[in-house]
Protein backbone atom coordinates (compact mmCIF):
# COMPACT_ATOMS: atom_id res chain seq x y z
CA UNK A 1 0.00 0.00 0.00
CA UNK A 2 1.28 3.41 -0.95
CA UNK A 3 0.32 6.83 0.83
CA UNK A 4 1.75 9.71 -0.07
CA UNK A 5 0.96 13.04 2.83
CA UNK A 6 1.51 16.61 3.44
CA UNK A 7 0.11 15.96 6.96
CA UNK A 8 2.54 14.51 9.72
CA UNK A 9 2.13 11.23 10.20
CA UNK A 10 3.26 8.85 13.29
CA UNK A 11 4.59 5.49 12.30
CA UNK A 12 3.52 3.35 14.98
CA UNK A 13 -0.05 4.56 14.09
CA UNK A 14 0.23 4.06 10.20
CA UNK A 15 1.95 -0.06 11.44
CA UNK A 16 -0.72 -0.57 14.54
CA UNK A 17 -2.70 -2.99 11.75
CA UNK A 18 0.74 -4.13 10.08
CA UNK A 19 1.54 -7.80 9.60
CA UNK A 20 -1.66 -9.05 11.87
CA UNK A 21 -1.80 -12.26 9.84
CA UNK A 22 -1.11 -15.74 11.56
CA UNK A 23 1.34 -16.59 8.12
CA UNK A 24 3.76 -13.83 8.85
CA UNK A 25 6.83 -14.07 10.83
CA UNK A 26 8.91 -11.53 10.00
CA UNK A 27 7.98 -7.29 9.92
CA UNK A 28 11.19 -5.55 8.61
CA UNK A 29 10.54 -1.41 9.00
CA UNK A 30 12.70 1.63 7.97
CA UNK A 31 11.67 5.20 9.11
CA UNK A 32 13.58 8.37 7.74
CA UNK A 33 13.30 11.40 9.47
CA UNK A 34 14.47 15.01 9.22
CA UNK A 35 17.71 15.69 11.47
CA UNK A 36 19.45 18.82 12.08
CA UNK A 37 22.80 17.75 10.25
CA UNK A 38 21.16 18.40 6.89
CA UNK A 39 21.97 21.23 7.15
CA UNK A 40 25.23 21.43 8.33
CA UNK A 41 24.17 20.87 12.55
CA UNK A 42 22.19 24.35 11.71
CA UNK A 43 18.73 22.75 9.51
CA UNK A 44 15.68 24.78 10.81
CA UNK A 45 13.19 23.11 8.22
CA UNK A 46 12.73 20.45 5.31
CA UNK A 47 10.61 20.89 2.46
CA UNK A 48 9.78 18.13 0.34
CA UNK A 49 8.71 18.94 -3.54
CA UNK A 50 7.19 16.27 -5.42
CA UNK A 51 5.61 15.52 -8.55
CA UNK A 52 2.02 14.02 -7.74
CA UNK A 53 0.76 11.71 -9.71
CA UNK A 54 4.43 10.25 -10.77
CA UNK A 55 5.44 9.50 -7.19
CA UNK A 56 2.32 7.30 -6.51
CA UNK A 57 2.90 5.53 -9.44
CA UNK A 58 6.92 5.21 -9.10
CA UNK A 59 6.37 3.63 -5.87
CA UNK A 60 3.52 1.79 -7.02
CA UNK A 61 6.02 -0.21 -9.04
CA UNK A 62 8.76 -0.17 -6.98
CA UNK A 63 5.80 -2.13 -4.29
CA UNK A 64 5.25 -4.53 -7.54
CA UNK A 65 8.95 -4.92 -8.38
CA UNK A 66 9.69 -5.96 -4.48
CA UNK A 67 6.27 -8.29 -4.30
CA UNK A 68 7.42 -10.19 -7.57
CA UNK A 69 11.62 -10.63 -6.06
CA UNK A 70 10.28 -11.78 -2.52
CA UNK A 71 7.23 -13.78 -1.14
CA UNK A 72 5.94 -10.72 0.42
CA UNK A 73 2.07 -10.77 2.37
CA UNK A 74 2.05 -6.91 3.40
CA UNK A 75 4.11 -3.79 2.16
CA UNK A 76 3.74 -0.32 3.05
CA UNK A 77 5.18 2.81 2.35
CA UNK A 78 4.02 6.04 3.60
CA UNK A 79 6.02 9.40 2.30
CA UNK A 80 5.60 12.59 3.41
CA UNK A 81 5.54 16.24 1.04
CA UNK A 82 5.75 19.74 2.33
CA UNK A 83 7.45 21.35 4.85
CA UNK A 84 8.54 19.83 8.33
CA UNK A 85 11.29 19.97 10.97
CA UNK A 86 13.59 18.13 12.86
CA UNK A 87 12.43 14.63 14.73
CA UNK A 88 9.43 14.82 11.93
CA UNK A 89 9.12 11.29 9.66
CA UNK A 90 10.11 11.73 6.03
CA UNK A 91 9.06 8.05 4.74
CA UNK A 92 8.10 4.83 6.14
CA UNK A 93 9.02 1.78 4.63
CA UNK A 94 7.40 -1.35 6.13
CA UNK A 95 7.54 -5.19 5.06
CA UNK A 96 5.93 -8.33 5.75
CA UNK A 97 6.62 -11.96 5.07
CA UNK A 98 6.68 -15.50 6.64
CA UNK A 99 10.58 -15.15 6.69
CA UNK A 100 13.02 -12.62 7.74
CA UNK A 101 15.43 -12.14 4.97
CA UNK A 102 12.39 -11.97 2.83
CA UNK A 103 11.04 -8.87 4.49
CA UNK A 104 14.73 -7.60 5.41
CA UNK A 105 15.59 -7.64 1.71
CA UNK A 106 12.76 -6.24 0.47
CA UNK A 107 12.43 -3.71 2.75
CA UNK A 108 16.49 -2.55 2.27
CA UNK A 109 15.66 -2.69 -1.68
CA UNK A 110 12.49 -0.27 -1.67
CA UNK A 111 14.32 2.44 0.46
CA UNK A 112 17.54 2.10 -1.83
CA UNK A 113 15.36 2.09 -4.71
CA UNK A 114 13.03 4.85 -3.34
CA UNK A 115 16.17 7.45 -3.30
CA UNK A 116 16.70 7.50 -6.95
CA UNK A 117 13.46 6.59 -8.37
CA UNK A 118 10.63 8.27 -6.30
CA UNK A 119 10.16 12.09 -7.58
CA UNK A 120 10.88 14.01 -4.28
CA UNK A 121 13.12 17.50 -4.13
CA UNK A 122 14.63 18.23 -0.71
CA UNK A 123 14.79 22.14 -0.15
CA UNK A 124 16.97 22.96 3.20
CA UNK A 125 16.36 25.62 5.11
CA UNK A 126 18.68 27.26 7.55
CA UNK A 127 20.52 30.31 8.73
CA UNK A 128 22.37 30.57 6.14
CA UNK A 129 19.50 30.53 3.81
CA UNK A 130 18.03 27.81 1.65
CA UNK A 131 19.12 25.29 -0.62
CA UNK A 132 17.94 22.10 -3.06
CA UNK A 133 19.89 18.79 -1.17
CA UNK A 134 22.09 17.05 -4.49
CA UNK A 135 21.70 13.64 -5.09
CA UNK A 136 24.53 11.93 -3.54
CA UNK A 137 26.17 9.08 -5.69
CA UNK A 138 25.97 6.88 -2.83
CA UNK A 139 22.33 6.46 -3.41
CA UNK A 140 23.21 5.85 -6.98
CA UNK A 141 25.44 3.08 -5.71
CA UNK A 142 22.93 1.55 -3.30
CA UNK A 143 20.20 1.51 -6.09
CA UNK A 144 22.56 -0.02 -8.51
CA UNK A 145 22.90 -2.92 -5.98
CA UNK A 146 19.59 -4.34 -7.10
CA UNK A 147 19.95 -3.84 -10.62
CA UNK A 148 22.75 -6.52 -11.10
CA UNK B 1 2.99 19.94 -24.77
CA UNK B 2 2.32 20.28 -20.79
CA UNK B 3 5.90 21.22 -19.83
CA UNK B 4 6.66 20.57 -15.64
CA UNK B 5 9.04 21.92 -13.84
CA UNK B 6 10.36 20.59 -10.27
CA UNK B 7 12.56 21.83 -7.78
CA UNK B 8 15.74 24.51 -8.80
CA UNK B 9 14.51 24.19 -12.44
CA UNK B 10 11.57 25.43 -10.84
CA UNK B 11 12.23 28.32 -8.90
CA UNK B 12 15.23 29.87 -11.55
CA UNK B 13 12.43 29.42 -14.51
CA UNK B 14 10.23 31.20 -11.87
CA UNK B 15 6.60 28.89 -12.82
CA UNK B 16 5.70 25.29 -11.96
CA UNK B 17 4.32 24.40 -15.10
CA UNK B 18 3.30 25.61 -18.85
CA UNK B 19 1.74 24.60 -22.34
CA UNK B 20 3.63 25.21 -25.83
CA UNK B 21 3.17 24.14 -29.00
CA UNK B 22 6.25 21.56 -30.15
CA UNK B 23 8.67 24.02 -31.04
CA UNK B 24 10.06 23.79 -35.14
CA UNK B 25 12.98 21.68 -35.47
CA UNK B 26 12.47 20.45 -31.59
CA UNK B 27 12.70 16.51 -32.04
CA UNK B 28 14.22 14.93 -28.30
CA UNK B 29 14.34 15.77 -25.13
CA UNK B 30 17.84 17.09 -25.46
CA UNK B 31 16.13 19.46 -28.16
CA UNK B 32 13.34 21.13 -25.67
CA UNK B 33 15.90 21.58 -23.31
CA UNK B 34 18.38 23.75 -25.50
CA UNK B 35 14.63 25.39 -27.04
CA UNK B 36 14.19 26.04 -23.58
CA UNK B 37 17.59 27.53 -22.56
CA UNK B 38 17.08 30.22 -25.42
CA UNK B 39 13.26 31.43 -23.84
CA UNK B 40 15.25 34.31 -20.96
CA UNK B 41 17.61 34.38 -18.59
CA UNK B 42 15.49 32.28 -15.90
CA UNK B 43 15.29 29.43 -18.58
CA UNK B 44 19.33 30.26 -19.55
CA UNK B 45 20.11 29.47 -15.67
CA UNK B 46 18.12 26.49 -15.41
CA UNK B 47 19.21 24.53 -18.38
CA UNK B 48 22.70 25.99 -18.38
CA UNK B 49 23.89 21.79 -17.77
CA UNK B 50 21.65 20.18 -19.46
CA UNK B 51 23.64 17.16 -18.07
CA UNK B 52 22.28 17.97 -15.01
CA UNK B 53 18.56 17.63 -15.98
CA UNK B 54 16.31 14.69 -15.55
CA UNK B 55 13.49 13.70 -17.48
CA UNK B 56 9.79 12.13 -17.59
CA UNK B 57 7.54 12.16 -20.01
CA UNK B 58 4.07 10.99 -19.17
CA UNK B 59 5.40 10.30 -16.07
CA UNK B 60 7.83 7.83 -16.63
CA UNK B 61 11.76 8.35 -17.24
CA UNK B 62 13.15 8.65 -20.36
CA UNK B 63 16.58 9.65 -21.36
CA UNK B 64 17.55 12.92 -23.43
CA UNK B 65 17.44 11.09 -26.81
CA UNK B 66 13.75 10.16 -26.28
CA UNK B 67 11.64 11.61 -29.25
CA UNK B 68 8.81 14.05 -28.17
CA UNK B 69 5.53 13.58 -29.38
CA UNK B 70 2.86 16.85 -29.55
CA UNK B 71 0.72 15.52 -26.80
CA UNK B 72 3.33 14.67 -24.26
CA UNK B 73 3.69 16.08 -20.53
CA UNK B 74 7.12 16.37 -20.10
CA UNK B 75 8.79 17.16 -16.60
CA UNK B 76 12.21 18.62 -16.40
CA UNK B 77 13.72 18.39 -13.04
CA UNK B 78 17.13 17.83 -11.01
CA UNK B 79 18.40 14.41 -10.23
CA UNK B 80 15.90 13.28 -7.18
CA UNK B 81 16.47 13.74 -3.51
CA UNK B 82 13.36 11.87 -1.11
CA UNK B 83 13.28 9.26 1.38
CA UNK C 1 19.84 -1.78 25.52
CA UNK C 2 19.05 -5.28 26.08
CA UNK C 3 16.29 -6.88 27.69
CA UNK C 4 15.32 -10.04 28.44
CA UNK C 5 11.34 -10.79 29.26
CA UNK C 6 8.44 -13.67 29.91
CA UNK C 7 6.02 -11.49 29.85
CA UNK C 8 4.13 -10.58 25.86
CA UNK C 9 5.44 -7.30 24.96
CA UNK C 10 4.21 -4.41 22.30
CA UNK C 11 6.91 -3.66 19.72
CA UNK C 12 5.48 -0.08 19.18
CA UNK C 13 5.24 0.74 23.27
CA UNK C 14 9.10 -0.56 23.24
CA UNK C 15 9.49 2.21 19.71
CA UNK C 16 7.93 4.96 21.70
CA UNK C 17 11.31 6.93 22.61
CA UNK C 18 13.26 5.40 20.29
CA UNK C 19 15.28 7.47 17.99
CA UNK C 20 13.83 10.51 19.23
CA UNK C 21 17.21 12.75 19.10
CA UNK C 22 17.81 15.69 16.24
CA UNK C 23 20.85 13.50 15.54
CA UNK C 24 19.07 10.64 14.29
CA UNK C 25 18.10 10.76 10.46
CA UNK C 26 17.35 6.65 10.04
CA UNK C 27 15.26 4.01 12.01
CA UNK C 28 15.79 0.10 10.73
CA UNK C 29 13.60 -2.43 12.90
CA UNK C 30 12.91 -5.80 12.27
CA UNK C 31 10.27 -8.26 14.56
CA UNK C 32 10.10 -11.83 14.55
CA UNK C 33 6.41 -13.33 15.74
CA UNK C 34 4.94 -16.63 16.01
CA UNK C 35 3.32 -18.05 12.82
CA UNK C 36 1.45 -20.45 12.78
CA UNK C 37 3.44 -22.48 9.83
CA UNK C 38 6.43 -23.37 12.16
CA UNK C 39 4.31 -26.61 13.18
CA UNK C 40 4.39 -27.09 9.59
CA UNK C 41 0.32 -24.91 9.72
CA UNK C 42 -1.27 -25.96 12.73
CA UNK C 43 1.51 -24.98 15.30
CA UNK C 44 -0.43 -24.51 18.61
CA UNK C 45 1.88 -22.36 21.10
CA UNK C 46 6.01 -21.79 21.13
CA UNK C 47 8.11 -22.37 24.20
CA UNK C 48 11.34 -20.46 24.32
CA UNK C 49 13.79 -21.54 26.96
CA UNK C 50 17.16 -19.52 27.50
CA UNK C 51 20.47 -19.68 29.25
CA UNK C 52 19.43 -16.89 31.98
CA UNK C 53 23.10 -14.83 32.29
CA UNK C 54 24.48 -15.74 29.02
CA UNK C 55 21.60 -14.73 26.67
CA UNK C 56 21.73 -11.19 27.95
CA UNK C 57 25.80 -11.12 27.81
CA UNK C 58 25.70 -12.72 24.36
CA UNK C 59 23.01 -10.11 23.62
CA UNK C 60 25.37 -7.23 24.98
CA UNK C 61 28.58 -8.47 22.88
CA UNK C 62 26.06 -8.43 19.73
CA UNK C 63 25.44 -4.98 20.49
CA UNK C 64 29.26 -3.85 21.09
CA UNK C 65 30.20 -5.39 18.13
CA UNK C 66 27.57 -3.21 15.78
CA UNK C 67 28.46 -0.20 17.88
CA UNK C 68 31.92 -1.19 16.74
CA UNK C 69 31.00 -1.55 12.87
CA UNK C 70 28.05 0.46 12.43
CA UNK C 71 28.01 4.66 13.66
CA UNK C 72 25.06 4.19 15.94
CA UNK C 73 23.03 6.50 18.14
CA UNK C 74 20.87 3.69 19.54
CA UNK C 75 20.32 0.05 19.48
CA UNK C 76 17.31 -1.92 21.41
CA UNK C 77 17.07 -5.61 21.74
CA UNK C 78 14.02 -6.69 23.28
CA UNK C 79 13.63 -11.20 23.46
CA UNK C 80 10.68 -12.59 24.95
CA UNK C 81 11.27 -16.62 26.51
CA UNK C 82 8.66 -18.56 28.04
CA UNK C 83 5.30 -20.01 26.47
CA UNK C 84 3.83 -17.87 23.58
CA UNK C 85 0.82 -18.05 21.07
CA UNK C 86 0.73 -17.46 17.25
CA UNK C 87 0.74 -13.68 16.68
CA UNK C 88 2.66 -12.46 19.55
CA UNK C 89 6.54 -11.01 19.43
CA UNK C 90 9.63 -12.92 19.75
CA UNK C 91 11.96 -10.31 19.34
CA UNK C 92 12.12 -7.00 18.24
CA UNK C 93 15.52 -5.27 16.69
CA UNK C 94 15.78 -1.99 16.28
CA UNK C 95 18.75 0.78 15.65
CA UNK C 96 19.04 4.22 14.99
CA UNK C 97 22.27 6.33 13.25
CA UNK C 98 22.40 9.21 11.50
CA UNK C 99 22.44 7.67 8.18
CA UNK C 100 20.45 4.70 6.67
CA UNK C 101 22.73 2.55 5.20
CA UNK C 102 24.52 2.29 9.11
CA UNK C 103 20.85 1.55 10.76
CA UNK C 104 19.57 -0.92 8.08
CA UNK C 105 23.06 -3.28 7.63
CA UNK C 106 23.41 -2.68 11.67
CA UNK C 107 19.50 -4.22 11.91
CA UNK C 108 19.84 -6.81 9.89
CA UNK C 109 23.20 -7.38 11.71
CA UNK C 110 22.25 -8.11 14.87
CA UNK C 111 19.21 -10.45 13.70
CA UNK C 112 21.50 -12.67 11.67
CA UNK C 113 24.15 -13.08 14.77
CA UNK C 114 21.33 -12.99 17.37
CA UNK C 115 19.64 -16.67 15.05
CA UNK C 116 22.91 -18.31 16.20
CA UNK C 117 24.99 -16.59 19.17
CA UNK C 118 21.61 -16.12 21.44
CA UNK C 119 21.10 -19.23 23.40
CA UNK C 120 17.71 -19.85 22.98
CA UNK C 121 15.95 -22.84 22.31
CA UNK C 122 12.58 -23.19 20.98
CA UNK C 123 9.90 -26.28 21.46
CA UNK C 124 6.93 -26.46 19.31
CA UNK C 125 3.93 -27.20 20.11
CA UNK C 126 1.38 -28.85 17.23
CA UNK C 127 -1.63 -31.02 17.45
CA UNK C 128 0.64 -33.95 16.76
CA UNK C 129 2.64 -33.42 19.58
CA UNK C 130 5.72 -31.12 21.23
CA UNK C 131 9.17 -31.07 19.00
CA UNK C 132 12.91 -28.85 19.23
CA UNK C 133 12.86 -26.85 16.96
CA UNK C 134 16.33 -27.83 14.17
CA UNK C 135 18.58 -24.93 13.23
CA UNK C 136 18.77 -23.48 9.80
CA UNK C 137 22.12 -24.36 7.69
CA UNK C 138 20.55 -21.16 6.29
CA UNK C 139 21.30 -19.04 9.68
CA UNK C 140 24.51 -20.19 9.99
CA UNK C 141 24.98 -18.82 6.31
CA UNK C 142 23.57 -15.55 7.16
CA UNK C 143 25.47 -15.39 10.04
CA UNK C 144 28.67 -15.97 8.41
CA UNK C 145 28.30 -13.10 6.02
CA UNK C 146 29.18 -10.83 8.55
CA UNK C 147 32.62 -13.01 9.65
CA UNK C 148 34.08 -11.86 6.35
CA UNK D 1 31.86 -28.53 38.33
CA UNK D 2 28.49 -27.17 37.45
CA UNK D 3 26.49 -28.88 34.72
CA UNK D 4 23.83 -27.09 32.72
CA UNK D 5 21.54 -28.55 30.24
CA UNK D 6 19.00 -26.66 27.65
CA UNK D 7 16.24 -28.07 25.31
CA UNK D 8 16.24 -32.03 24.20
CA UNK D 9 19.70 -32.74 26.25
CA UNK D 10 17.71 -31.48 29.40
CA UNK D 11 14.49 -33.26 28.64
CA UNK D 12 16.32 -36.46 28.01
CA UNK D 13 18.68 -36.45 31.26
CA UNK D 14 15.77 -35.63 33.06
CA UNK D 15 16.92 -32.04 35.08
CA UNK D 16 18.45 -28.94 34.02
CA UNK D 17 21.51 -28.83 35.73
CA UNK D 18 23.69 -30.91 38.66
CA UNK D 19 26.61 -30.54 40.52
CA UNK D 20 29.86 -32.96 39.87
CA UNK D 21 33.24 -33.60 40.82
CA UNK D 22 35.81 -33.42 37.88
CA UNK D 23 35.77 -37.08 36.91
CA UNK D 24 39.09 -38.64 36.61
CA UNK D 25 40.66 -38.41 33.13
CA UNK D 26 37.96 -36.02 32.08
CA UNK D 27 40.79 -33.37 30.17
CA UNK D 28 38.52 -31.84 27.92
CA UNK D 29 34.30 -30.65 26.52
CA UNK D 30 34.63 -33.76 24.17
CA UNK D 31 35.88 -35.85 27.44
CA UNK D 32 33.16 -34.67 29.89
CA UNK D 33 30.21 -35.80 26.92
CA UNK D 34 31.72 -39.54 26.07
CA UNK D 35 31.62 -39.71 30.35
CA UNK D 36 28.44 -38.40 30.72
CA UNK D 37 26.84 -40.52 28.32
CA UNK D 38 27.53 -43.53 30.70
CA UNK D 39 26.07 -42.46 33.54
CA UNK D 40 22.25 -44.27 32.23
CA UNK D 41 19.78 -44.23 29.98
CA UNK D 42 19.04 -40.80 29.67
CA UNK D 43 22.48 -39.53 29.38
CA UNK D 44 23.15 -42.18 26.86
CA UNK D 45 20.24 -40.94 24.81
CA UNK D 46 20.92 -36.99 25.34
CA UNK D 47 24.77 -37.69 23.98
CA UNK D 48 23.91 -40.63 21.61
CA UNK D 49 25.45 -37.85 19.08
CA UNK D 50 28.09 -35.95 20.74
CA UNK D 51 29.12 -33.36 17.51
CA UNK D 52 25.39 -32.44 17.52
CA UNK D 53 26.27 -31.00 21.10
CA UNK D 54 27.02 -27.55 21.35
CA UNK D 55 29.22 -26.43 24.86
CA UNK D 56 29.11 -23.02 26.69
CA UNK D 57 32.15 -22.93 29.70
CA UNK D 58 31.15 -20.00 32.38
CA UNK D 59 28.87 -18.42 29.79
CA UNK D 60 31.06 -18.34 26.55
CA UNK D 61 30.77 -20.63 23.49
CA UNK D 62 33.80 -23.36 23.38
CA UNK D 63 34.95 -26.28 20.75
CA UNK D 64 35.28 -29.88 22.32
CA UNK D 65 38.76 -29.68 23.11
CA UNK D 66 38.55 -27.10 25.32
CA UNK D 67 40.25 -27.86 28.29
CA UNK D 68 37.88 -27.95 31.45
CA UNK D 69 38.74 -27.07 35.23
CA UNK D 70 37.67 -28.14 38.67
CA UNK D 71 35.02 -25.08 38.95
CA UNK D 72 33.81 -24.55 35.20
CA UNK D 73 30.24 -24.00 34.28
CA UNK D 74 29.86 -26.14 32.05
CA UNK D 75 26.44 -26.02 29.77
CA UNK D 76 25.22 -28.23 26.65
CA UNK D 77 23.03 -28.03 24.61
CA UNK D 78 21.79 -28.28 21.04
CA UNK D 79 22.82 -25.61 18.98
CA UNK D 80 20.57 -22.71 19.17
CA UNK D 81 17.45 -22.00 17.59
CA UNK D 82 16.47 -17.98 18.58
CA UNK D 83 14.95 -14.64 16.91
Amino acid sequence: MIRITAEPFDPSRELASFGQDPAIGAIATFIGQVRDEHGGGNLMALTLEHYPGMTERKLAELEDDARARWDLSQVLIVHRHGRMEVGETIVLVATASGHRQAALEACQFLIDRLKTDAPFWKLEETKAGNHWVEAKTSDDTAADRWRQ
Amino acid sequence: MKLLYFAWVRTQIGKSHEEIAKPEGVETVGDLIAHLAGRGAGYASAFARPQTIRAAINQDYVQHDHVLAATDEVALFPPVTGG
